[in-house]
């Protein structure tokens, strides 16, 4: 259960040994795409960087446009300031949210609901442990909202499609503010059995922010549940932080 | 393997079918040209004796020189399944007479594999792109379209590479039939 | 004089509490204009095609006005119910005769077929 | 690049015509999804429904709206689809007058994999297929791929693949019950049908390991023999599994509501069907007693007495009660099975790396929604050259654009839920 690998809050210090890695992401980063900032050596932790050396494509140009395959879009955004978004308020009032959520997240941490949306096999395992046997009522995540509107959490339960991502990236953006994102089952997480497909999403990370990864194919209801209780653990732990999240609440459009 | 089956086909559609009638286990498998699906697919529905009424599938094959359409069909006058073999599609513009005149259940199947292998079916009212999204130019099911491999490569001797352009023997004759494709290297 | 203070107490205490939750709503909770994304209506995550002021069928409006009629007559039920113990036999004749003659109009419109959706 | 069809003007022929020629041969790269979400294509990854010029006169003439009508989208997110199916509906206010179900969202390429995958490894991939009952693709598979390589099944393996076969067709309806119900606003038969498929789904994760995804059968057998977990677990399921059947049906049958929304809605009869190919409980439910273990007998069946039950009506009413049929006759088939388990090896003796010799077969299984088919051509090498798989649900759920024009809106859910698609398996 690898829980969102989340840096300390703002201050991230970047480790020596991996500032000669980060030095060489800039002028990559800088050549990929006009309006994602460059990268500053020094002010991020660099990824561990573990040179693939079972596989080059043939084709340089063929996947990221020359670029080394482990960075992600998404994560470099990430890093930037563009994906937060302030809460736009006049002054004293822009304290209240934060302030009150220290409270309002216990309470959202023992009824998060999660939207009702499932993609492939996992969508029956998700709904068997929703129903009488295993039942996740016990900790307060029963009712599986059909609507995003009214939805805290997002389960992908089964195979994203590039097809499908276009309507699942609207469903996560069309959630209101507080969400938090389950990427259920091994094709959610990495692709999983479906990594060499020419027609899936290898791993929702790609397109999503996930707070929580539970494997598995299909992980077992308990599975299911122990990964909800992680994230209400996790809602508890990081109370009061939601702006400061480190991919921003919203996915931006280009990406 | 039903004997009678196969007297029944040569006496009713000897003129189209091309090669000699295969049986193998519960299957008789039947080659025809395009030209002649439709009135074929006529016969094998509409006689007495033959009363192909069930479509099991229809399926596209890109066998590396040619592209095929390939019908299973049941009937309860036969304890076998017929396999009625279209071959001869050229693999640069495949064309195929559409069987949505007998079954309207072959539409989507149709749609499928000219999704999946771009063989154009005339006659079908709908053919368009079933799975990929509209504006998805390849068509992934061909023996050119390789699978993007992120994995590494697959162990054991003799399997095909992934990045390897798939360079279709030059040896004659269809790979089912004996036809030991050499390795690509 | 004491029951206008009683009226004017409710009622200022039903509106207060309206504009009170709203506020607190207001203040606590994130604000985030989010992208294009966000303000767009949900229809299972497909863009919606076409205007929504689309004319709708006469059977909605017959539906809508038997609705009418027998909210109404639910309205004059309440406060019947309130008081109905001190009216004793005559008002249970009065309301009696009017759910009578609201329950012909049902039957009329029943027969005439308008329950039926076409 | 294949010449498109000729009368339709694709906007896509513009875009490769002007697209540079030399492009490297082996590897279209530009294809790639992921090229796709790099290059900044606009926002949405693809055209939703028309602005894009319509291609086919079956596009063209759904997507004229007259005076009155509207479109809706019962899009790929919504609870009453099973999975991620989109019907475009065409109202004229509760009425539907036309419906286009567009498909490709859970389609994950399993065809093009098993293609580069050896033969082993192509049974685990065609599990997460039809995911409510994953034996069955397996077992088509199989089938074929015996009759590729005359391989022999020992008879005791033979009768283990039909009673976990039959097991999972039980709980396979029994989930097709909740649906149906929960689809037409009961919310408490899904209950009783997750316990009950619960405890048929961990019976076999005893058996074979895996609750759904189960990778058990194996070309000449199947995984590993019955143990004393599974069987206890079988003996005091199958005491009282008719009971449990007759408490949770009985329930629906005489339900005023549901047979009122189910009875006379979605009728199909005997020609609709055969031209549709539909097969399974739909084409039984139309009078047509087609069922693949009797019209084609594979494995111990012909040793087996069950009869095929078949109905007249052809609605939705039909069809769930044929589903109900069929689950006690195999509960009849779980028992003969018990009685009849010979002794003997599981599995028959196989080379490790499997080359069949050169040749095409076909192995068709009676699934719960119908015939699954399994078309392998093999060219000597380990890899499968083709390997094409027929799905029931797909040819079932093509009726819908036939079934459903006429009815209203609420009545959709009903025809599309007595139908029973299962979204993996139609998208591939």
């Amino acid at each position: 259960m690898a829980v969102g690998d989340r840096g300390p809050r703002r201050t991230r210090t970047a480790p020596p040994a991996a500032d000669s890695a980060a030095s060489s992401l800039p002028a990559a980063a800088a050549a990929a795409g006009g309006d994602i900032a460059a990268v500053a050596p020094g002010d991020l932790t660099a990824p561990i960087v573990v040179p693939n050396t079972f596989w080059r494509a043939t084709n340089p140009l063929a996947y990221d446009g020359g670029r080394p395959p482990e960075v992600t879009h998404l994560r470099e955004f990430g890093r930037t300031d563009a994906g937060r978004r302030d809460d736009a308020r006049w002054g004293a009032l822009q304290v209240v949210p934060t302030r009150a959520d220290y409270i309002l997240d216990l309470i959202r941490a023992n009824s998060l609901w999660p939207l009702l949306s499932g993609l492939a096999c996992c969508a029956i395992e998700m709904m068997s442990s929703a129903t009488s046997k295993n039942d996740m009522d016990r900790w307060g995540m029963f009712p599986f909202r059909a609507s995003p509107r009214q939805s805290d959490v997002l389960i992908v339960a089964g195979t994203l499609t590039t097809k499908m991502s276009g309507p699942l990236i609207r469903l996560w953006e069309q959630m209101p503010e507080p969400k938090w994102c389950v990427a259920l089952g091994d094709c959610t997480v990495s692709g999983g059995r479906y990594k060499r497909s020419y027609s899936t999403v290898q791993g929702i990370d790609r397109v999503m922010p996930v707070d929580v990864y539970i494997p598995g194919c299909p992980p077992r209801p308990e599975g299911l549940i122990y990964g909800m209780l992680q994230l209400g653990q996790l809602v508890k732990d990081r109370r009061g932080h939601w702006p400061e999240r480190e991919i921003g609440p919203t996915v931006p459009d280009k990406i | 393997m039903d004997r009678a089956l196969k007297r029944r086909l040569e006496a009713r559609l000897g003129a189209q079918i091309r090669g000699p009638i295969r049986q193998r286990h519960d299957q008789t498998e039947i080659r025809i040209q395009p030209g002649g699906l439709p009135d074929v697919l006529r016969t094998l529905h509409d006689s007495v004796d033959l009363r192909f009424e069930i479509l099991a599938d229809l399926a596209g094959v890109d066998t590396g020189r040619e592209m095929q359409v390939v019908y299973h069909l049941w009937s309860e006058t036969t304890p076998d399944w017929l396999r009625v073999i279209v071959e001869g599609l050229s693999r640069e513009d495949p064309r195929c007479p559409s069987g949505t005149f007998l079954w309207a259940g072959a539409e989507w199947l149709e749609r499928e594999a000219y999704d999946m292998f771009g063989i154009v079916f005339e006659g079908n009212r709908d053919l368009r792109r079933i799975f990929m999204p509209p504006d998805y130019t390849s068509f992934p099911l061909r023996k050119d379209f390789l699978l993007p491999d992120d994995s590494a490569r697959s162990p054991g001797e003799g399997v095909r590479h992934m990045e390897r352009p798939f360079a279709p023997a030059v040896v004659a004759g269809d790979p089912a039939d004996g036809v030991r494709r050499a390795p690509a290297s | 004089m004491t029951g206008l203070w009683y009226v004017l107490g409710l009622a200022a205490a039903g509106v207060g509490f309206v504009f009170l939750v709203i506020g607190l709503a207001w203040v606590i909770s994130h604000r985030n204009r989010g992208d294009r994304h966000k303000g767009v209506p949900y229809e299972s995550g497909i863009d919606t095609y076409g205007d929504t002021w689309g004319r709708f069928g006469v059977s909605f409006y017959i539906y809508a006005l038997l609705f009418v009629a027998f909210d109404v007559e639910v309205v004059f039920l309440y406060l019947w119910a309130i008081v109905f113990r001190s009216l004793l036999l005559g008002g249970l004749v009065s309301m009696g005769t009017f759910v009578l003659v609201l329950m012909l109009g049902l039957a009329y419109a029943w027969r005439k077929g308008a329950l039926t959706w076409r | 690049m294949p010449t498109r069809p000729a009368r339709s003007t694709t906007r896509t022929t513009t875009r490769a015509a002007a697209r540079p020629k030399e492009q490297p041969a082996q590897h279209r790269s530009e294809d790639d999804p992921r090229i796709m979400l790099d290059r900044q294509v606009s926002a949405d990854l693809y055209q939703p429904i028309p602005p894009y010029p319509t291609r086919t006169e079956r596009e063209a003439e759904f997507y004229s709206l007259g005076d009155g009508q509207m479109f809706l989208n019962i899009g790929p997110h919504h609870p009453a689809t099973h999975g991620v199916l989109r019907l475009v509906v065409k109202l004229s206010g509760e009425q539907v007058v036309d419906v286009d179900p567009v498909l490709g969202y859970l389609h994950r390429g399993v065809e093009k994999i098993c293609e580069n995958s050896d033969y082993y490894h192509v049974i685990d991939q065609v599990d997460p297929l039809e995911y409510v009952s994953s034996l069955f693709q397996e077992w088509a598979a199989v089938l074929a791929f015996e009759k590729l390589m005359d391989v022999e099944v020992p008879a005791r393996a033979e009768y283990i693949r039909v009673l976990s076969g039959e097991l999972l067709r039980v709980a396979s309806h029994t989930l097709f019950m909740g649906f149906l119900a929960l689809d037409l606003g009961g919310l408490t038969p899904i209950l009783y049908s997750f316990i009950e498929r619960d405890e048929i789904v961990e019976m076999l994760a005893a058996l074979t390991g895996a609750r759904m995804l189960f990778n058990y059968f194996r070309i000449g057998g199947v995984n590993g023999d019955l143990n004393h977990d599974f069987m206890s677990r079988l003996g005091d399921w199958m005491s009282r599994a008719a009971r449990q059947t007759e408490a949770n049906t009985g329930l629906l049958n005489e339900n005023e509501i549901f047979v009122r929304r189910a009875r006379g809605v979605g009728v199909m009869n005997r020609e609709m069907a055969l031209r549709f190919g539909v097969t399974g409980g739909n084409l039984r439910a139309s009078g047509i007693p087609f069922d693949v273990r009797r019209a084609h007998p594979y494995s111990v069946y012909p040793a087996l007495d069950f009869n095929v039950p078949t109905r007249l009506e052809g609605d939705s009413l039909a069809r769930y009660l044929i589903r109900m049929d069929e689950v006690r006759e195999s509960i009849k088939i779980i028992d003969q099975c018990l009685h009849q388990m010979p002794d003997g090896p599981v599995m028959a003796r196989l080379p490790r790396l499997l080359r069949p010799r050169p040749g095409r077969a076909w192995g068709a299984v009676e699934g719960p929604r119908g015939m699954l088919g399994v078309y392998a051509i093999s060219d000597g090498s380990d890899q499968p050259f083709r390997f094409r798989i027929h799905d029931p649900s797909f040819m079932n759920l093509e009726v819908v654009s036939h079934l459903l024009p006429g009815n209203l809106l609420a009545d959709t859910m009903a025809i599309v839920a007595s139908l029973d698609p299962i979204m993996g398996g139609i998208d591939k």
